[in-house]
């Protein structure tokens, strides 16, 4: 194994994503000539990606001794981008690669997620129109993101987050026949365009008081005050709204709901486990700099914690069991948000490695469901698990780690951000957070309640169910196991045996190294709250649709509030209608009445008006033109007067 | 012996006679008859500076020569145009003749 | 004896008119002049001058004036005569001949028979509003200006010189050869192109010559 | 680049009147000869200009490839090399050659399935290219002008007799307004005579020479004004929409692509390369009306349904990006702007292709009658697609390295400006996606069921637009190399 790391290691980042890149490439010009219309390559570049993690995690241990990490000159691969230079002036955008614990994190949760989708895809997605595009997009999305997480320059990390963008633009509108997907890819693309301004400003604003875009520089002038508080605040702002359309978070979090149009691989890939915490990433990036802007960190807190409270709420009542998993998502993003907003760095990555687990997990045995059944709303399905014993059980494994019940990944990740939460901030965040996290079991019990229990509601939907493809169980029953043991990395002892001592607090809080342990305090009351929680939703949905309808019925009001997911979309689209196109119509309108009609054609206009009052001199009569010559004579000759 | 002066003046009266006999009338034949004058006023002109300044090359001579041609070509053609204008529309008054305006 | 010979009554009328006039002013006229030269207030080129220059003017004020369209033509071919006789004066023998023969013969010709061609019998009658004020104003503005302009002119005090005949001819047919031929070109030009103007091919005649 | 290349530079305004030569003694009914002799002939000046392109060298000089023929000297004003025949070029000038080379190029293929006197679109198609060329390449400002001129007036012809809807008004607009634009340009280059007094047009001499501080605060405005007009400036850019709604397809693809960018070209040349002292004091005004421009643009372009007019309004937009980069008068932002004048080139060509190869067949440009059009036509949609991400500056096209060239410019300067321009970028956004959702997603709309996908000469011209589109977002600097050092000379100039 060292051996092959030499070869093979940090410096050779940049294969991450060359790999599926080239399976796009391939993909997309010749799919029609492959066989499976290439869907073979966009596995085995997955399948090169784990194996390219696994060396350049063998070769990250060498950089990691004495309870330090030492990057050294190994861990960047650069070249000019682009090169401005004259008399003591140099402009550079280069190319570099940057891997740290963090990158580590994310690469593995995208290199094994991947991995799952991409087999579970060919079972879900077979015989569909545009299959083999399916597959290249899904190759470039995957190389954009590992190309956003080993990025070490401002403009390649921006360049892969648009990238990212994009594949979610092109997957979310997968079935552009529908006129909804069409809608929730536009949609997508524009929220997070307008949170993408704020990232642009801000990188140009680092760049701006730095002279460099390479993180590390950025980093070091940051935290050793070369830069004014405020202006750093501003900056430090500006790149987390770019987080906030990227992750989801309230205000921009209303394109994750409708992106489920997409295939259910894909949002299990993009939009729950890998590209949705690309903020998370972007924040944890830079969460040394945030350690000096304390208000940002408070404006990231908040807005997480509020998040997390909103989207829980929303997915008590939402019917679509895709829509569910996507507002879990959003909350569970806000849950890491507040992670990173009280400074616990480790506790967010470790919920970003777990959630991307359990929530793929979730999303697939998810398309599953719909793949046998055809139908995605909860209120039709039930009593599934007689039909898909495995997709059932895979499923409750990823609810239960959801909802934080022990043993399973989530309990301990969201027991983390409970602890960290309990330390560094105010006691109201801490409750609310508990709330949410009791609110996260009463609709994860609602959702395997009413799908997999109780009786079938739709029959015929029912009688057609059977259980999926082996291609698609497998992935299920892998992730299931890894969303069951996957939390265990944060003993000492899982930890030491990965090589990383100390556990994960090692792995990614590299500035004040220090081990997790579990409080049992805090513990028990999380795992009090999760059980009253999953106790509540038995409670109300065992026995199938009757009680939902009569939930539905406690308060029409706030069912209807949150249904209509607290009216956000409809301010939106009155915004977009009324101000946005009101103005647009208004400049418009001004272009077309002021401008041309009056400045350019009614100058045209004043002119011809003029010609047609001055033609009237044109007599025809050779007499009166004979007399206008004879005056330019008279002028001409008392000017040669004049002067004599 | 007569002062160069006078002669001057007789072409002015006679050039400002002919310009507003053109100006004025409406026959095309009579405006011709206007223009000879302006011509004749013009050679007077010509001819007492030839004869009183330019003693040795008495330009202004040939001139009047060549004005006498040119203002006999100049009838002929002319009166060809106002038989033309006449048969067209039997008349000579130029101002009838006005399709050119606006 | 004048009744026996066929003659126009208008051209009666053109004698005894024409008479009458030049009575009425010419002989007080060459009375005031005669007088004048007697008592060498003038000299006799000078009064030569005047006469040659009263016709000259009267005859443009009849030119411009009369409505009737002959009497102009012949107020015409008495300037053109005035006119040669203040050639005479100028002492250019030569010019005074052409422009007898050219004006008093050809011209005023060309000009009575395109009278008779197009049939105009007056000045037309005025369509809408006459432009006679404006002239007048401009041409007397004009003429006031020439005659300051030339008055404030130092001239010295120049005489008129005698052109030989034949330095004359030399010159013009040596040094303004090119002129004269192109003169000639353009005369030419003249006559095909009124030919052509005035030729007109049988389908394009007007309606009511047909 | 050898002093010998300056043949090729030369052989560039020559080719195509050369070519246009030879239309005029083909006979109108031979439409197999003249297909192969454009073809030819483009492909010819193609690899000219990239020659060319790749010939600049890295040596340091200004302007390379420099040839000389006096013309008129040492007559009246004229002092020594008074008008020459001068021809050579520097970064800014090799990185617009090759864009007119690379547009001229699928222009000349698209316009081939022209049916009505295709001979004559194409001996004023190659007219306005040697005008379009010659402005790029001459170095004398006489000749400079007369190659502005050709290549403005076979714009009119080309747009009243081959265009489409109000061809007329369009036509005419465009004309007037460009050639009153051209007034002030004709105003300035004498006064710049003028004031540097030495007798001679020759621009490399006039750069050189000094000038008054007051002759530059007063010329430069008119600089701007007369190119402006021609780059569509707010609030000069009402031509833009009309005549390229009007415009056929290589005309559009001509004009929004290569024949704007010699507007603002002319700003950099007659304006900040000529005037430096006056650039850095209109900078300002400069700035604002182009960030005025691209926020004015874009907006508007919110509610266009006519596809050409919704370019036309975006081209307003992207040019006012261009003005926003020459106005800082920093070396990163002009650089960003003569980018963002290959980027906007190459991009606005490519929708003006496509938008050309459906309405041909369609007659109908208005966006919400149609639906679903990826269906009937997907490559098309797919390059459509491409197109708009590529306008809307996805990082990795071209859009993307000259916006954000022109962003750092403006932040360095006016943070504000840079704000703005940055949310421009999202605002167009809005607008493309806007389209895209409504008229090639959803439900196919039986009615275009007829429609066919587009031809392989339409394809293969897309298919060179999209790979500069691309070579350009991912690989910029060979157009980095050539701008920011021949930039970078200019005295004054903020680094």
């Amino acid at each position: 194994m060292p051996d092959i790391s030499v070869t093979i290691g940090m410096q050779q980042a940049w294969l991450l994503p060359a790999m599926p890149v080239v399976a796009f490439l391939i993909i997309s010009f010749f799919r029609k000539l492959l066989p499976r219309e290439g869907d073979f390559l966009a596995i085995i570049g997955m399948l090169g990606i784990l194996l390219v993690t696994l060396f350049i995690i063998v070769d990250f241990q060498g950089f990691f001794h004495d309870g330090e990490f030492h990057p050294g000159e190994a861990n960047v691969y650069a070249f000019d981008w682009v090169r401005i230079s004259a008399d003591n002036f140099l402009f550079l955008i280069e190319f570099s690669t940057y891997i740290d614990a963090i990158s580590i994190v994310m690469l593995i949760a995208i290199s094994i997620v991947g991995l799952m989708v991409a087999i579970y895809s060919t079972g879900y997605m077979q015989g569909e129109d545009r299959y083999g595009w399916y597959f290249a997009v899904l190759s470039l999305f995957v190389a954009a993101m590992l190309l956003l997480v080993t990025s070490g320059s401002l403009v390649w990390m921006y360049l892969a987050w648009e990238g990212v963008g994009l594949a979610s633009y092109l997957l979310i509108g997968h079935y552009w026949e529908r006129q909804s997907a069409a809608e929730a890819a536009k949609k997508a693309f524009i929220t997070t365009r307008v949170g993408d301004v704020g990232l642009l400003i801000g990188i140009i604003l680092l760049w701006k008081a730095t002279g460099s875009f390479d993180i590390q520089t950025i980093i070091a002038a940051a935290t050793s005050g070369q830069i004014g508080e405020t202006y750093l605040t501003v900056a430090m702002l500006a790149l987390f709204a770019g987080a906030v359309g990227k992750s989801a978070q309230f205000p921009l979090h209303v394109w994750l709901p409708d992106a489920m149009e997409g295939p259910t691989p894909a949002s299990a890939l993009i939009h729950a486990a890998t590209m949705v915490v690309a903020g998370v990433y972007l924040i944890a990036r830079f969460s040394p700099v945030y350690e000096v802007v304390l208000v940002a960190r408070d404006v990231i807190l908040y807005t997480g914690l509020l998040t997390a409270f909103l989207a829980a709420s929303m997915g008590l009542v939402a019917s679509d069991i895709k829509r569910v998993l996507a507002f879990s998502t959003i909350s569970q993003l806000g849950f890491m948000f507040v992670a990173l907003g009280v400074g616990a760095v480790g506790a967010a990555m470790f919920h970003v490695l777990t959630h991307a687990f359990f929530k793929a997990l979730l999303f697939l045995g998810s398309g599953s469901v719909i793949h046998a059944t055809g139908r995605q709303e909860v209120e039709y399905l039930g009593g599934l698990r007689h039909k898909q014993p495995i997709t059932a059980a895979t499923f409750i494994i990823g609810s239960l780690a959801l909802a934080g019940i022990p043993i399973f990944a989530g309990f301990w990740s969201k027991d983390e951000i409970l602890h960290a939460v309990s330390s560094y901030a105010s006691p109201f965040v801490y409750i609310v957070l508990a709330g949410t996290a009791l609110l996260t079991a009463i609709y994860t019990t609602r959702l395997v309640l009413l799908t997999f229990f109780g009786d079938p509601r739709d029959r015929s939907a029912f009688d057609h169910a059977h259980e999926s493809p082996s291609s698609m169980t497998l992935p299920l029953l892998l992730l299931g196991l890894l969303a069951t043991v996957s939390g265990f990395f944060v003993f000492d002892a899982v930890g030491n045996l990965f090589g990383f001592s100390g556990g994960i607090g090692y792995l990614v809080y590299l500035h004040h190294p220090h081990s997790f342990h579990i409080d049992w305090a805090f513990a028990s009351v999380a795992t009090v709250s999760s059980l009253t929680g999953v106790i509540i939703g038995w409670v109300y949905w065992h026995g199938g649709a009757e009680r939902a309808i009569k939930a539905r019925t406690w308060s029409p009001d706030l069912h209807a509030l949150l249904v209509n997911r607290y009216y956000l979309d409809e301010l939106y689209q009155g915004i977009i209608n009324r101000v946005v196109l009101g103005l647009a119509g208004i400049v418009a309108w001004f272009d077309k009445k002021i401008v041309n009609e009056t400045g350019v054609d009614g100058g045209a206009q004043f002119i011809g008006y003029f010609g047609y009052r001055l033609k009237f001199l044109q007599t025809g009569k050779i007499p009166n033109y004979a007399l206008g010559i004879a005056a330019g004579i008279l002028v001409l000759s008392v000017m040669v007067l004049a002067r004599a | 012996m007569i002062p160069i002066e006078y002669f001057l003046t007789l072409g002015a009266i006679l050039f400002g006679l002919g310009l507003f006999g053109v100006l004025s009338r409406r026959s095309a034949i009579l405006i011709l008859m206007a223009v000879e004058l302006m011509l004749a006023g013009v050679s007077i002109n010509f001819i007492a500076f030839a004869s009183y300044l330019d003693t040795d090359a008495f330009s202004g001579l040939i001139f009047a020569l060549f004005v006498i041609t040119v203002a006999a070509a100049e009838v002929g053609l002319a009166l060809g145009i106002v038989l033309r204008l006449f048969r067209e529309r039997r008349t000579s008054n130029v101002d009838e003749a006005s399709d050119m305006r606006w | 004896m004048l009744k026996r010979i066929p003659l126009p009554a208008q051209f009666d009328r053109i004698i005894i008119g024409g008479g009458i006039t030049v009575g009425a002013i010419g002989v007080p006229l060459g009375i005031v002049l005669v007088t004048l030269v007697a008592f060498g207030v003038i000299s006799a080129p000078e009064m030569v001058f005047f006469v040659a220059a009263i016709i000259v003017i009267l005859g443009a004020l009849g030119c411009v004036l009369l409505p009737n369209i002959v009497h102009a033509a012949l107020s015409l071919t008495a300037t053109l005569i005035g006119v040669a006789a203040l050639y005479l004066l100028l002492m250019s023998e030569f010019l005074a001949l052409v422009q007898v023969l050219v004006y008093g013969g050809g011209v005023v010709l060309l000009l009575l028979f395109g009278l008779m061609m197009t049939n105009a019998q007056d000045d037309p009658v005025v369509t809408d509003g006459s432009q006679k004020p404006f002239a007048f104003l401009l041409v007397s503005l004009l003429i006031g200006t020439f005659i300051t302009l030339l008055l404030s002119g130092d001239w010295g005090n120049p005489t008129a010189h005698v052109v030989p005949f034949e330095l004359f001819g030399e010159r013009l047919f040596r040094e303004f050869a090119l002129p004269i031929i192109i003169v000639a070109v353009l005369l030419d030009v003249a006559i095909t192109g009124a030919l052509v103007n005035v030729h007109t091919a049988s389908n394009d005649l007007p309606e009511e010559s047909e | 680049m050898t002093e010998n290349d300056g043949y090729f530079l030369i052989a560039l305004i020559v080719l195509p009147l050369l070519s246009a030569v030879c239309l005029m003694i083909i006979p109108s009914k031979e439409r197999t000869l003249i297909v192969g002799l454009t073809a030819i002939s483009s492909l010819v000046m193609f690899f000219v200009s990239v020659y060319v392109f790749m010939a600049y060298s890295f040596d340091g000089s200004t302007f390379q490839g420099v040839k000389s023929y006096p013309w008129v000297e040492n007559i009246g004003l004229l002092g020594e090399n008074g008008i020459s025949l001068k021809v050579g070029i520097d970064g800014v000038t090799a990185s617009l050659v090759l864009l007119t080379g690379i547009v001229v190029l699928p222009g000349t293929w698209v316009s081939w399935k022209i049916q009505h006197r295709l001979k004559d679109f194409f001996i004023l198609f190659y007219i306005l290219t040697a005008g379009v060329y010659g402005v790029f390449v001459l170095l004398d400002l006489f000749f400079w002008f007369l190659a502005y001129e050709t290549a403005l007036l076979p714009m009119y012809l080309l747009i009243a007799v081959w265009g489409s809807t109000r061809k007329e008004y369009g036509a005419m607009k465009l004309m007037m307004m460009l050639m009153a634009g051209s007034i002030p340009i004709f105003a300035a280059i004498f006064a710049l005579f003028a004031e540097v007094g030495l007798g001679t047009f020759d621009m490399e001499v006039l750069l050189s020479a000094s000038k008054d501080e007051d002759f530059q605060k007063i010329f430069f405005p008119l600089v701007v004004i007369g190119c402006g007009t021609l780059g569509a400036m707010f609030p000069f850019h009402s031509w833009s929409p009309d005549g390229h709604a009007a415009a056929p397809t290589a005309v559009s693809m001509v004009h929004a692509g290569v024949l704007m960018k010699v507007g603002a070209f002319g700003i950099v040349r007659l304006g900040a390369q000529m005037m430096p002292e006056g650039a850095l004091f209109w900078g300002p005004a400069l700035v604002a009306l182009g960030i005025t421009a691209a926020l004015y643009g874009a907006i508007s372009a919110l509610r266009q349904t006519d596809m050409k007019m919704l370019m036309g309004f975006s081209s307003v937009s992207h040019m006012g990006y261009v003005f926003v980069g020459l106005g800082t008068m920093n070396v990163i932002g002009m650089t960003g702007a003569v980018l963002q004048m290959t980027a906007h080139g190459l991009m606005t060509a490519l929708f003006f292709l496509l938008i050309g190869a459906m309405y041909d067949q369609s007659h109908n440009r208005d966006l919400p009658n149609f639906s679903g059009l990826a269906k009937q036509m997907p490559i098309w949609s797919v390059f459509f697609v491409f197109a708009s991400l590529a306008s809307l500056g996805l990082p990795g096209l071209s859009g993307f390295i000259a916006e954000v060239h022109i962003f750092i410019g403006a932040f360095r300067s006016y943070p504000i400006v840079g704000g703005l321009a940055v949310l421009t970028a999202a605002i167009t956004t809005t607008y493309l996606m806007r389209a895209l959702a409504q008229s090639f997603f959803g439900e196919a709309n039986p009615k275009w069921d007829s429609l066919n996908e587009m031809t392989w000469i339409e394809r293969s011209g897309a298919a060179v637009l999209v790979a500069a589109i691309l070579l350009l977002g991912l690989w910029p600097s060979p157009w980095i190399d050539r701008i920011a050092p021949s930039l970078s000379q200019i005295p004054g100039l903020m680094m």
